[in-house]
């Protein structure tokens, strides 16, 4: 019965010839994604630094796009807000993420784990509007408590609470690199004597060294793109200082505002958002190839 | 001083290191370990033998609680070192493994340097004397027989070493702890021959000042280096005594069909 | 060589033990802390919210009167923006996985590609706002139409189910293949009828995952200039429309306590939602629990 | 025909006769989209409208913008819009750019408004302030400002700035007005979006802020009015004295900017003639001060002219 | 109609199937099979024995080109099949594997139903009539022996079946495709001995209508089941020859050592 029907195979083989370019093109979409958004961001910077100074664009401190007349366009406050709320984060997030991570992998069973790194993972997964909501409306007014002198809109609260979502990042990223360093190193090192402790520390940890920096740095990535947590709880006012307590402005929360309603369109500040939409573009893409150079070059060897 | 049940050997005046008595061992539900009676001397080189999954590596695992790893595991009763139970609420385990060492399977230093290797356990145990520490590495590497091929690179990496030099470090970190006992699990099955003689070499020069216990799977091995043998079958001691007669003259039918190859 | 004595170091072996133990419990302390700070959003969430969460909150138009106001625009627009993103994402994001996993050669060009999508992965989702905006919403004078924030939102989202369909496709045994050719079919026949169904479980965790991210993200949607206040459905991929998180964001930044409420309870609606989804790739992914 | 529905005063006679006129027209469902950005201060005026409207006609689309007056004659000019709401007339530049597109549009008033400056709840130093007292305190001159600069026995607090960003109308009211288009403080937090202002003015004891009257009509439990000075004593700006234009100079009107072409569609005609008929209700509710019967009567009759 | 020229059996009168000249293979700079020249008859059982790593798998593989699967494979010489030469451009893969069915060694059917595994075959080859794929799936499940044992649950998914049926499904699903010839590789190798019992049977039965070549690491079966013989060792052709003599009195000493279990 087959024989006659192995015969016909002309549709098939033109669909085996067709399929893999159709394939190809799918694939080239993300490819694609990329280059839209370097030539989008790069036509429209390119735009904005005819009409603004690269120079000025780097070296001034301060950040004044409102007026057409006499605005002042330099990128350092905005990224100072940046870095303030990343490294609270950081600060939040490191210590807390890496001390959940070696409790997960070295100090709990197999049932506990099971059990919380699902739902540690959960804190990665709600939206960040949510988060925004609760830095403003939970832990601004709690931290007030604390420091009469914090203005509603800080960089603290924002950071504290990007901080937490991204603790799940880190520590379940941290914990598979841990969990992936064979258990004879360990062996080996309690058959000498070693506190649990000890193992985790001195022989766990450095062995996984490179996936664990690694995922602070995509962390670290992440915080740095986070939008709305900070548009929601970390004010529009940027200022190049080092001041925890007031408002400030990060890159996106810039965005975001002149998004909003300040962006007549093809006006300077309609540009703008694309400068500084392009310098955190590059922030995170050097945050991202150096995870991966990281972790590509700095593989364990063992 | 007193002489073991099993022992059938003639060495009366030799120091007991071990002695376990009436040790069972369950996996969950898996019998691994039946009612195993076993008096280890002191400065000797006692060598376990059987075939796979007879329980050598449980047993050798159990002598310093290293099988403690493994959740599901159960164990009923009494190893005591130095005249002490093991299993004593009162004696922590990491005190018991700093003195008694362990070397594995495959060799598994530390992604550290040569030198860091070495020095891990002095460290962990309080030692922080640059000096002192130089002087227990290049003793220690220079016990492992290991020193000359590595004076020259102390802080590279231990993964630039061959597998036979990255065995003998992790001898030297064993030494490097000054252990009473060091236990060996098949310390030579993931090494090349040259190798393996160099580590068998070592371990005779190691039993004038330490008790070794050491598993192996080649009979040959056992025979060359040891001086009691215990045999294993299924979790069972099945025969044990001085190397030379079990080798030349067992009493029981099962070690015969197993040292002669009849299967295993 | 006796250099290290044995007595000290049995001595000094109870502080270790206590320091050790002072640390499983911080690490413990650290670990619980994400957990409760999970819960406290939640339960913060839940009281606030609790109280406008009926069935008239579900049906209504939003309100400048907050005892009138409801998500039933946002809702929808929610569901229109997941029948946009869905067939894309599964369409562009299976294809890509196919593509790497099954055609490609191990060239420079492929670990390009490959590289390129851990990259894109970490771009942060306001910049694919702008990249929106100019390419859907202006040069393709697509204004703030489903469609348009559908197209921004699938490339948003791409990588993320890219990467889960190809581990998918990767754990399909290379038996299963070997035996698809070995009675002659070809290659697409083999990927269409064998890698294909027995990846499906894990393209769909995926395609859920991305689904979830999706309909959680607000940022690009403000980028592109969804509007504030809109009382009616869309009625086709051309019109414009709101989402939960923007309707939630509209309303967090009203002072009044009692819009401050009804956030809460969009929030609960989004995370029911965002549950339910999760839900759905749990259970898919236990249902098709690897046979082979 | 419409001239003779803005007779009555009551809103309840409007909508009776309404139905009597519209009987035909009630039924039919209109379909459609409107497009509305601009004024966030005319926004509440606009939300109250469009959510009324939407119950009578459900198929049409209405949505509504806030970028701020600057913002909606943007996208005003740039075609994408049937309504631009504004805070301050259009600006010349503005009507410059609208001639050169082609686009012809008319004006229509929506109400009053008093610009309201106000500080926050605990803020117990503050009684009233002079027209010159707001423009030293919100000039930029470069130095940092206290509060007790401006007044002595003030707290020698740094002052905290909250205004609506430059493309509001509400800013270039302000501007005009109390700094003469001088700049203002840099150190000022910016934002189109008035609530946030409400909340970072709610939640600093040294701030101080303006925006539209309603919306400190809608947070008057957590904000506290300044009355100003124009030379005449403090006067708080209230329903009477913004009626009456003692409350001066911030007192101002509301506007909505309709492109004439958009008219001709059915459900904008119907929309706006809505809008028109029930702007005086709708902006009271919303806290503004409705403009006099004959002013939207006249309106109306504008609006006819259109069609 | 040719004699092989390695063979030396005297059955001349059968059709040459298979004939491989000159065969040379390599992975990469591997080379896996050297000089191989083979010719298989119809309607017999040819076994192929050797050590593992002789390159058996990659012999039998070749047969149906699955062996391009390995990116890195290069070939050279020739093999033709009922007289074509399948390296041949001209002759499409999926032709030639419609023609050679292949069992493979571990059980892999799909994750689908008994009924869908069957199926799979016809329908890929374009029989989408109901009725003559039950009349297809039906004998090709009785070919295979397990009809009986799964004709109440063809719709149930085939990872219910036992490693023994889960093999003869397999090897229905073969039989679907109405195949030549049919390559199986250690068949029965993951089986346990009833199974294995049932699957020889099995193929002593499709001889009689197909032409069958057999991997095998079990001397045993291969005397048991095979016509022909052929002795591969480090990629060569040792031997190859009827199956009585090939065990009764290999002409090769290293032949003789492999049947008698000195090395392998
Ligand atoms: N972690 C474990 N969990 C459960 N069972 C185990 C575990 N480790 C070993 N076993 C079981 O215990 C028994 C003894 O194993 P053990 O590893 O001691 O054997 P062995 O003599 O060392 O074998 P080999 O020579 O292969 O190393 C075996 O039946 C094995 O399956
Ligand atoms: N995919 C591959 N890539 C590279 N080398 C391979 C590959 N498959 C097999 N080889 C090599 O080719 C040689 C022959 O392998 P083959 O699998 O044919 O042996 P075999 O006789 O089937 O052995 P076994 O009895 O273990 O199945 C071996 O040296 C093997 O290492
Ligand atoms: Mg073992
Ligand atoms: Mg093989
Ligand atoms: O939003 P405005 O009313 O200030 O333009």
């Amino acid at each position: 019965m087959i024989q006659a029907k192995k015969q016909k195979r002309s549709t098939s083989s033109m669909i085996e010839k067709f399929v893999p370019y159709l394939l190809l093109f799918v694939a080239v979409v993300s490819v694609l994604t990329t280059l839209g958004i370097v030539l989008t961001l790069v036509f429209e910077t390119f735009t904005f630094f005819g009409r603004v100074s690269i120079v000025e664009f780097l070296t001034s401190q301060k950040w004044y796009p409102f007026s057409e007349a006499q605005g002042s366009y330099g990128i350092l406050p905005l990224v100072s807000g940046t870095l303030k709320v990343t490294l609270i984060a950081a600060i939040v997030a490191v210590p807390i993420g890496l001390a959940s991570a070696i409790f997960l992998s070295e100090y709990a069973s197999d049932k506990t784990r099971r059990f919380i790194k699902p739902i540690l993972e959960v804190l990665a997964g709600i939206p960040t509007i949510v988060y925004g909501f609760f830095a403003l409306t939970f832990v601004t007014p709690m931290l007030r408590e604390i420091i009469p002198s914090l203005e509603i809109f800080n960089a603290l609260s924002p950071g504290i609470v990007i901080g937490i979502m991204i603790i799940p990042m880190i520590a379940s990223l941290s914990e598979d690199a841990l969990v992936s360093v064979p258990n004879s190193m360990r062996e080996g090192a309690l058959a000498l004597g070693s506190t649990k402790l000890e193992v985790s520390l001195k022989v766990v940890l450095p062995a996984a060294i490179s996936g664990i920096m690694a995922s602070i740095v995509l962390a670290v990535s992440r915080a740095i793109g986070e939008t709305m947590i900070v548009a929601v709880a970390g004010g529009s006012t940027p200022n190049l200082n080092w001041d925890v307590t007031s408002s400030i402005q990060t890159m996106t929360a810039y965005i975001v505002q002149i998004s909003q309603g300040d962006a007549g369109y093809q006006t300077t500040i309609y540009y703008s958002i694309y400068a500084v939409g392009f310098t955190l573009f590059l922030f995170t893409l050097v945050m991202n190839l150096f995870a991966q150079y990281i972790s590509r070059r700095f593989r364990e060897e063992y | 001083m007193v002489q073991g049940k099993n022992s059938q050997n003639e060495t009366v005046n030799k120091n007991i290191v071990y002695k376990t008595d009436q040790l069972n061992l369950w996996y969950g539900e898996n019998h691994a370990l039946k009612n195993i009676n076993l008096d280890i001397y002191e400065n000797e080189v006692t060598a376990i033998i059987g075939p796979s999954g007879c329980g050598k590596s449980t047993y050798i695992k159990t002598l310093n609680r290293m099988i403690e790893l493994v959740p599901i595991v159960r164990t009923s009763g009494e190893i005591s070192y130095r005249g002490r139970n093991i299993f004593d609420k009162s004696y922590g385990v990491e005190e018991l493994r700093t003195k008694v060492g362990m070397v594995f399977q495959k060799p598994n230093p530390f992604p550290k340097s040569i030198y860091e290797n070495v020095a891990y356990g002095p460290k962990i145990h309080g030692i922080r004397d640059k000096k002192i520490l130089d002087q227990i590495v290049e003793e220690s590497l220079k016990g492992a027989a290991i020193w000359d091929e590595v004076k020259d690179r102390l802080h590279q990496n231990a993964y630039g070493l061959s597998g036979g030099q990255q065995q003998r470090l992790c001898i030297a970190r064993c030494l490097a702890i000054e252990p009473d006992v060091i236990l060996m699990d098949e310390p030579t099955s993931a090494l090349d021959p040259i190798s393996t003689l160099k580590v068998e070499e070592l371990v005779q020069e190691l039993k004038k000042e330490f008790s070794i216990i050491i598993v192996t799977h080649n009979m040959q091995q056992a025979a060359r280096i040891s001086d009691k043998t215990a045999f294993f079958l299924n979790g069972e001691v099945i025969e044990y005594a001085d190397t030379d007669k079990i080798f030349s003259m067992p009493s029981d039918k099962r070690t015969e069909d197993y040292i002669t190859g009849r299967f295993g | 060589m006796k250099m290290i004595n044995h007595t000290t170091v049995i001595k000094r072996m109870k502080p270790r033990l206590i320091i050790n133990t002072f640390f499983k419990a911080l690490f413990l302390m650290a670990t619980m802390f994400g957990l409760l700070v999970l819960g406290i959003l939640l339960y913060r969430i839940f009281t606030q919210g609790i109280g406008h969460l009926n069935l008239q909150f579900l049906q209504n138009l939003p309100s400048r009167k907050a005892e009138l106001a409801g998500i039933k625009p946002a809702l929808i627009g929610t569901i229109w923006l997941m029948g946009v993103v869905t067939p894309i994402t599964l369409l562009l994001g299976v294809g890509t996985a196919i593509y790497l996993e099954e055609y490609a050669k191990k060239n420079r060009f492929t670990s390009f590609i490959q590289i390129n999508i851990s990259n894109l992965a970490g771009v942060p989702s306001i910049v694919f706002g702008l990249l929106g905006l100019t390419v859907f919403v202006r040069a393709l004078a697509l204004g703030t139409s489903v469609l348009a924030a559908g197209l921004t939102m699938s490339l948003l989202v791409l990588p993320v189910i890219i990467v889960a369909s190809q581990e998918a496709i990767k754990s399909v045994p290379k038996q299963l293949r070997e035996a698809s050719y070995g009675m002659g079919a070809t290659k697409w026949q083999t990927i269409v009828r064998v890698v294909l169904p027995a990846a499906i479980p894990g393209i769909l965790t995926g395609g859920i995952l991305a689904l979830s991210r999706a309909i959680g993200e607000t940022a690009p949607l403000v980028v592109l200039g969804l509007p504030l206040f809109l009382a009616f459905l869309p009625k086709s991929v051309f019109d414009m429309f709101t989402v939960l998180p923007m309707q939630i964001y509209n309303w967090t930044g009203r002072p009044q306590a009692a819009f401050q409420e009804l956030a809460a309870a969009g929030i609960i609606v989004l995370l029911l939602m965002l549950i339910i989804m999760n839900s759905i790739a749990v259970l898919i992914r236990n249902k098709f629990h690897k046979r082979y | 025909a419409c001239g003779a529905s803005g007779n009555g005063t009551s809103n309840g006679s409007q909508t009776d006769e309404n139905k009597t006129e519209q009987a035909g027209e009630e039924n039919k469902q209109l379909q459609g989209e409107i497009n509305i950005d601009g004024s966030t201060t005319v926004y509440p005026i606009m939300e109250a409208v469009v959510e009324e409207f939407g119950m009578a006609q459900p198929g049409v689309k209405v949505a509504v913008g806030t970028s701020g007056t600057g913002g909606g004659f943007k996208a005003f000019i740039g075609g994408s819009t049937d309504f631009a709401n504004a805070s301050r007339p259009v600006k010349d530049e503005e009507k410059a750019q609208l001639e050169e597109k082609g686009i012809k549009f008319t004006e229509f008033k929506l109400a009053s408004d008093g610009l309201s400056v106000v500080v926050n709840k605990d803020n117990d130093w503050v009684d009233y302030l002079t027209v010159d007292e707001l423009q030293k305190m919100w000039l930029e001159d470069g130095t940092v400002k206290k509060w007790s600069d401006i007044r002595p026995g003030w707290p020698d607090e740094e002052i905290k700035f909250y205004s609506p960003s430059t493309d509001n109308g509400t800013f270039d009211y302000f501007d005009e007005v109390i700094l003469e288009k001088q700049p203002l403080v840099e150190k000022a937090t910016l934002s189109a979006a008035p609530n946030v202002l409400v909340q970072g003015i709610s939640g600093d004891k040294n701030a101080i802020g303006y925006f539209g009257f309603a919306y400190y009509a809608e947070n008057k439990d957590k904000l506290k009015v300044v009355p100003i000075d124009n030379g005449n004593g403090p006067v708080e700006p209230t329903h009477e004295s913004i009626e009456s234009g003692d409350y001066s100079p911030l007192s101002r009107p509301l506007f909505t900017y309709v492109k004439d072409e958009s008219v001709k569609k059915e459900e904008v005609y119907e929309f706006l003639k809505y809008t028109l008929e029930n702007a005086a209700e709708l902006s009271e509710s919303v806290g503004y001060v409705k403009l006099s019967d004959e002013d939207y009567k006249k309106d109306l009759e504008t609006l006819q002219g259109l069609k």
